[in-house]
């Protein structure tokens, strides 16, 4: 299959792409990158050389919602992603081809673009058995090993693939894993997020495609463009919360002034995501802005991290009643070292007051 | 790889419970123990009031005397800052309110942040300055036994690592504030069993002292 | 000789499914559908706050990501007693409304399309042609010839290049493509312009809910607040995006979807003979204009229609345990009561326990479990549930709009009622009840607009907000209408914590395997009506019928509590 | 429909110019010392707006607040794109949009004229041998890009 023959450039030329276009294109590439307006001309240069590289996605414990999630993106939209920038060879959800002929396209795909293709995964894998997730009779384990051998990276997209998301959740009942836990020889790039903002999933990919390369990670292997700063950091309702004007519950005065949602459980604080600028589906709104705090689904375990509406600050036992078994403990058992206390004094006084002087002289 | 949010659900968890508990029994303890002694009753004849000079004593030995500070300038300001320092970011930062707010079911008005950042500052500060006096000071030097530095260091910590987190200087988050949180699960704990016994009984005993000048009829 | 045909994946469906169909010459005779992933997270929802649940109960399914937060809400509402205020319940219908509409287009578009249209005929169209087709069917503005040259170029350029990505390996020249090219080019131009829609339209759980896929929600309420004076509420430009929305949604349903759907449906008229299946249909009924005690406000009735029989609508009630029963006799799970049992979901009890072959393997073993969907059933008979059931129920329930919707329809690809009860009888209910949830739209968002303006602009009731207000121990169904369809969340709470939670979902009715005494389910009684394949080796007619259900795996799932605690039973009232 | 348009609405003018989500307000000091690089270094300076955290209303605001002046172009080029300046001279906007018509890039450039705007070399170039050719033959005159 002679796959790569044109460069990204060549192609939008035979489109009629003007440079004005092309111009428009690689700005549109940095502000989707994140990177600095200034990254434009090094992004133009890439793009010039870049080809469509072959993506293989894969399923395995996920809910659809980061496929859902991409088919939202604008820019580049799916529709384009499919026909200009990516060669999208095997996903379940879009592919035409089902059951042999679509595993037919995924082995063409690997074998032709061997140790070039991309790698996506969704959903965390099941070690528990192998029959807890099958796809035409393999193990997800199975089909991870297989797949990600020539690959050249794997990007995890999503929550679950990241850090084995839900399913991972207490008492992780299938013995999930993250992708990170069985691919360690090949690069691994987190996307996190439940599901991740569209323009993150594909601002990784345009990185690859454009750069040819990786982008920076953090320690969680995430884009640091995209997860460098805390929601909390670029919330439009933090100087409330430097005010201190809150919420203090939904739809009262300050839920309908904007004012800061920490009390209501907003985990905005302690989540690194591009919500707070990126926005949801094309800048309309994003979880704070609709009134909702943030619930930190691109951490790991956040599902397990003491419920949605407990402030971050607020331990996750009981309190109040450790506290008052505490206060009664400390009552009871101050009490006795009262009365300990009390004996040893009265016996001190009683045997002062026995003290006479002759006893003194007797000395 | 995910040990950091474990850490955290830890700390918020199982270790707050054990330290709270730790702190409320150890506090009432301590306090039955002092209040058990007793005050000797005195067969004296009042030659004044006790009420009095006891909450005149409460205030005048909370301000600056001016003995002390021509002595000592640094104990007396390091003092000062580092205490009302800590009590603002303690007492007056919202996230702490919300906490109270949990554990005892009310909560006050809080400082805007950047204010409750200046008043860390300055209580760190005013650690550091009176860690350093007592370090080159010879009199303090010597007065100063293994129990002072370990309370200087369980105060210091909160402090410190609440600061490292709010200006997110220790990644991940969840660290940073499990660490927090941590060391002040820490300051919990031994707090009753220290010289930080002295945040509950500091006012009982200046009024203490005042009222039995007041009893004897003398200026205190 | 009998042949073992297996397809898996299935493709362009939510989630994990496996078809093993068992073949007499070229007839289907049985039909196994198999369910190969689970997750277990009615047994993660254990021990969990019940506000929090909707959030672990949505990541059951991201393409109808709304459906399981709402029925989860509605379950805690229902255990509690909690009323919502109205401005909540239209929002909340608002969103499901979206839901619908956004689902059926894009599984119309991008899942079930590529069954009947043949892309690459589409390269031999002639634009004109193709034009004078559109018009003729509807005046959507997007139908000159120059567009459709435009989208054939670059239909052939990405064709050129050799990459065929998500369109290789198509049964592309199969004998039972019978579109002419200008229909396919039509059909691949509006599979473009239906993901642009699609963008836009998902605004709407945005604006309320703060992002989608996966918006939030809120028991009690929403969470988005009212206050035309604010910028950071639902304001008066809020409300008009939302208008918007709703303006879009109506154009492209009436002047996009629908046409297409008659005019795909009309050259392939011997599919509204096959694929029916069961003949029992059971919705639980949805969409009020009050709130959801009051089942006479629904938009869609609650009922079941046994045999066909659209003269008689039976009741349904979701909190007798003599009628919905799970069973897991060829599934993989265990139940302390035996294998063969029934359970209804408030004693639901489940544990995981694969039995099926170690992969790799070939071929499910369909004497023993072989699926990790259950099997439900009603007063112990499978039913189909979805669009077609609720088409059905509206009308035989007498809904005129439907009925006179079914006519028009019917009448345009001249087809009997009967025709109804089949693979494109279900695609074309899916059409025309999208027809209907885009006008019922507008009337919710008058609503909501006039409501306001009455100065009432409450959206949560903080009554039973705290736990502490909650009884020691309460349990509740919450229900809904998703649009694959009836869709139930059985919660039970204790100390404000859930002690017991399980999901039985539309795709569950659909797609479980037998169940105890050998009774098929939806798909496999589809299947096994009337199905011939021309080509062994490129089944594209099992991919026609599975697809006219919109499976949603991940869904069908079934997922509960691995210990099987012994559950608190109290009665339900009301 | 209707029922929208029948919520009274009264719009007022605000009485101050309301930052108080206090990203508008730091941005516009970024401006003013992006303005005075371009007036002493002339270097050009570029935002892209997408990457500031606005709350709801902010750009609104941002956009009244600078206004707009007397340059204003279109482009069709990928979809449409608008570049206008604001009524501060040497402060432009460029807002891309994609073939459906959805935001894709905006940008604010500190600059004399926008990059986007001028005609590129190469542009000059094969412009002026088309035209030369189009003059030795008429006939055959076309516009570069059919």
């Amino acid at each position: 299959m002679d796959t790569n023959t044109k460069t990204l450039g060549e192609a939008l030329r035979r489109n009629g792409v003007t440079r004005r276009g092309f111009l428009k294109f690689c700005t549109a590439t940095a502000s989707m990158m994140a990177l600095p307006p200034s990254m434009v001309p090094a992004i133009a240069a890439a793009l010039e050389q870049a080809r469509r590289p072959s993506v293989i996605w894969l399923s395995f414990q996920e809910c659809t919602g980061c496929t859902e999630s991409l088919s939202r993106s604008h820019a580049p939209s799916l529709e384009n992603l499919i026909f200009d920038h990516i060669s999208l060879d095997y996903h379940h959800t879009l592919q035409v081809a089902s059951g042999e002929a679509a595993e037919a396209a995924r082995e063409a795909a690997m074998h032709a673009n061997e140790g070039a293709y991309l790698v996506v995964v969704d959903g965390s894998i099941p070690l528990g058995n192998p029959g807890y997730s099958t796809i035409a009779g393999f193990s997800n384990l199975q089909t991870l090993e297989e797949t990600v051998a020539g690959a050249v990276a794997v990007i995890a997209v999503g929550t679950c693939a990241s850090f084995g998301g839900l399913p991972k959740a207490y008492p992780n009942p299938t013995g999930a894993v993250s992708v990170s836990d069985i691919v360690t020889d090949k690069p691994v790039i987190n996307v996190p997020g439940c599901p991740p903002i569209p323009m993150v999933i594909t601002g990784v990919l345009a990185h690859y495609l454009t750069f040819g390369t990786l982008p920076e990670l953090d320690h969680y292997g995430r884009p640091k463009a995209f997860y460098g700063t805390s929601i909390h950091d670029r919330c439009y309702r933090r100087p409330f919360y430097d005010k201190g004007r809150f919420a203090h519950t939904f739809d009262d005065e300050g839920a309908r002034k904007g004012w800061c949602l920490y009390k209501l459980g907003c985990k905005g604080p302690m989540t690194y995501n591009a919500c707070a600028t990126a926005k949801w589906n094309q800048g309309t709104s994003w979880p704070v802005e609709s009134g909702h705090g943030c619930i930190g689904c691109a951490e790991p375990d956040f599902w397990d991290a003491g419920g949605f509406y407990n402030a971050l600050s607020v331990p996750t036992g009981e309190i109040s009643r450790n506290a008052s078994y505490a206060i009664a403990a400390g009552v009871g058992v101050g009490a006795i070292a009262a009365g300990i206390n009390q004996r040893t004094r009265n016996k001190a006084v009683r045997q002062h007051a026995e003290v006479t002087i002759e006893d003194l002289e007797k000395r | 790889m995910n040990d950091a949010m474990d850490f955290l659900l830890w700390a918020r968890g199982t270790a707050f419970d054990v330290a709270l508990t730790i702190f409320i029994i150890g506090v009432i303890i301590r306090l039955f123990e002092i209040l058990s002694l007793g005050r000797p009753r005195s067969l004296a004849e009042p030659k004044g009031n006790q009420l009095l000079p006891g909450m005149k004593s409460v205030i005048s030995r909370t301000l600056p005397d001016n003995g002390t500070f021509k002595r000592q300038p640094l104990t007396v300001i390091a003092g000062y800052l580092f205490h009302i320092g800590l009590l603002i970011s303690l007492l007056l930062f919202i996230p702490h309110i919300e906490l109270f707010n949990a554990t005892v079911g009310f909560g006050w008005p809080g400082l805007p942040n950047p204010i409750v950042d200046a008043a860390t500052v300055i209580a760190i500060t005013g650690l550091l300055a009176a860690l350093w006096n007592r370090l080159t000071n010879p009199v303090m030097k010597l007065l100063s036994d293994k129990e002072d530095y370990l309370v200087w260091l369980l105060t210091f910590l909160p402090l410190l690592t609440g600061y490292l987190a709010y200006h997110r200087m220790i990644e991940p988050y969840p660290l940073a504030l499990g660490l927090h949180i941590l060391s002040i699960e820490l300051l919990l704990i031994l707090f009753p069993f220290t010289k930080l016994m002295h945040t509950f009984t500091l006012f009982l005993a200046r009024w203490y002292n005042g009222a039995m000048s007041g009893f004897r009829g003398v200026q205190s | 000789m009998s042949e073992r045909i297996v397809v898996d994946p299935i493709t362009r469906i939510e989630g994990h499914l496996r078809i093993e169909a068992q073949m007499k010459g070229n007839r289907i005779e049985q039909a196994y559908s198999s369910g190969t992933m689970v997750r277990g997270i009615e047994t993660i929802l254990k021990g969990r706050d019940p506000r929090d649940a909707w959030a672990y109960a949505q990541r059951i399914c991201g393409v109808c990501t709304l459906v399981h937060g709402i029925a989860s809400i509605r379950a805690v509402e229902d255990a509690l007693n909690y009323d919502i205020p109205k401005n909540a319940q239209l929002i909340r219908n608002l969103m499901i409304g979206a839901q619908y509409i956004h689902d059926h287009v894009m599984h119309f578009y991008h899942l079930h399309a590529l069954d009947w249209v043949d892309v690459v005929s589409a390269l031999k169209a002639d634009p004109q042609a193709t034009a004078e087709l559109a018009q003729s069917l509807s005046s959507w503005p997007n139908s000159s010839p120059g567009y459709f040259a435009d989208t054939r170029r670059r239909l052939a350029d990405f064709v050129e290049s050799g990459q065929l990505g998500i369109f290789a390996n198509g049964y592309w020249g199969h004998p039972e493509y019978k579109l002419p090219p200008e229909a396919n080019l039509m059909a691949v131009a509006h599979y473009l312009e239906a993901l642009a829609w699609q963008r836009e339209v998902v605004k709407l759980h945005t604006i309320f809910g703060g992002k989608n896929p996966h918006p939030n929600f809120l028991v009690g309420g929403v969470a988005s607040p009212i206050d035309l004076n604010s910028d950071s509420a639902i304001n008066a430009r809020r409300l008009s995006q939302v208008q918007d929305v709703i303006s879009r949604m109506r154009q492209f349903v009436d002047q996009v979807y629908l046409p297409d759907t008659l005019a795909i449906a009309s050259f392939y008229k011997e599919w509204f003979k096959r694929g029916e299946g069961l003949g029992n249909f059971l919705c639980y009924g949805d969409l009020p204009a009050t709130n959801m005690r009051d089942r006479d406000s629904f938009l869609f009735p609650p009922g079941v229609i046994l045999d066909r029989d659209l003269s008689r609508v039976h009741e349904i009630d979701m909190h007798d345990k003599a009628q919905i029963q799970e069973y897991v006799a060829h599934s993989w799970y265990n139940y302390s009561t035996g294998k063969e049992t029934g359970l209804h979901p408030y004693d639901g009890e489940t544990q995981l326990d694969y039995t099926g072959p170690e992969p790799p393997f070939k071929q499910l073993q369909v004497e023993d479990p072989y699926s990790w969907i259950k099997s439900p059933r009603w007063r112990d008979k499978a039913m189909e549930v979805g669009p077609l059931s609720r088409v059905l129920l509206l009308y035989a329930s007498g809904h005129e709009p439907t009925r006179e919707l079914a006519r028009f329809a019917l009448a345009k690809l001249d087809l009997p009622i009967i025709a109804l009860f089949s693979t494109l009888g279900r695609t074309a209910a899916r059409t025309l009840e999208s027809k209907l949830l885009a006008d019922a739209m507008q009337g919710w968002f008058d609503d909501l607009v006039s409501n306001i303006k009455r100065g009432d602009t409450r959206t949560f009731n903080e009554a039973l907000w705290d736990p502490s207000t909650w009884p020691e121990t309460c349990q509740g169904a919450g229900f809904m209408e998703a649009p694959r369809g009836a869709l139930g969340h059985w919660v039970v709470i204790r100390n404000g914590k859930i002690a017991n939670y399980q999901a039985v979902v539309p795709s569950t009715w659909n797609a479980g395997p037998r169940d105890a005494s050998g009774q098929s389910g939806a798909y496999e009684a589809a299947l096994q009506d009337q199905h011939t394949l021309v080509d062994s080796s490129q089944p594209l007619e099992i991919l026609r019928t599975i697809h006219s259900f919109d499976p949603c795996i991940a869904c069908a799932v079934h997922l509960a509590d691995e210990a099987g605690d012994e559950l608190i039973k109290i009665q339900i009232s009301g | 429909m209707n029922a929208l348009k029948s919520i009274p609405v009264l719009v007022e003018a605000p009485a101050t110019r309301d930052f108080c989500y206090q990203n508008t307000l730091p941005l516009l000091h970024e401006i003013s010392h992006a303005l005075r690089r371009l007036q002493q270094e002339q270097l050009p300076t570029t935002i892209d707006l997408n990457a500031i955290p606005f709350g709801p209303g902010d750009e609104q605001r941002l956009l009244e607040f600078l206004g707009r002046g007397e340059v204003s172009a279109h482009l069709e080029a990928l979809g449409n794109s608008s570049v206008w300046e604001s009524g501060y001279p040497g402060i432009w906007f460029i807002e891309h949009r994609n073939e459906s018509g959805e935001r894709v890039a905006f940008q604010m450039e500190i600059t004399t004229l926008p990059a986007i705007l001028a005609t590129h070399p190469d542009d000059i170039a094969e412009s002026l041998s088309s035209l030369q050719k189009a003059l030795e033959n008429p006939s055959l005159g076309h516009r570069i890009g059919d």
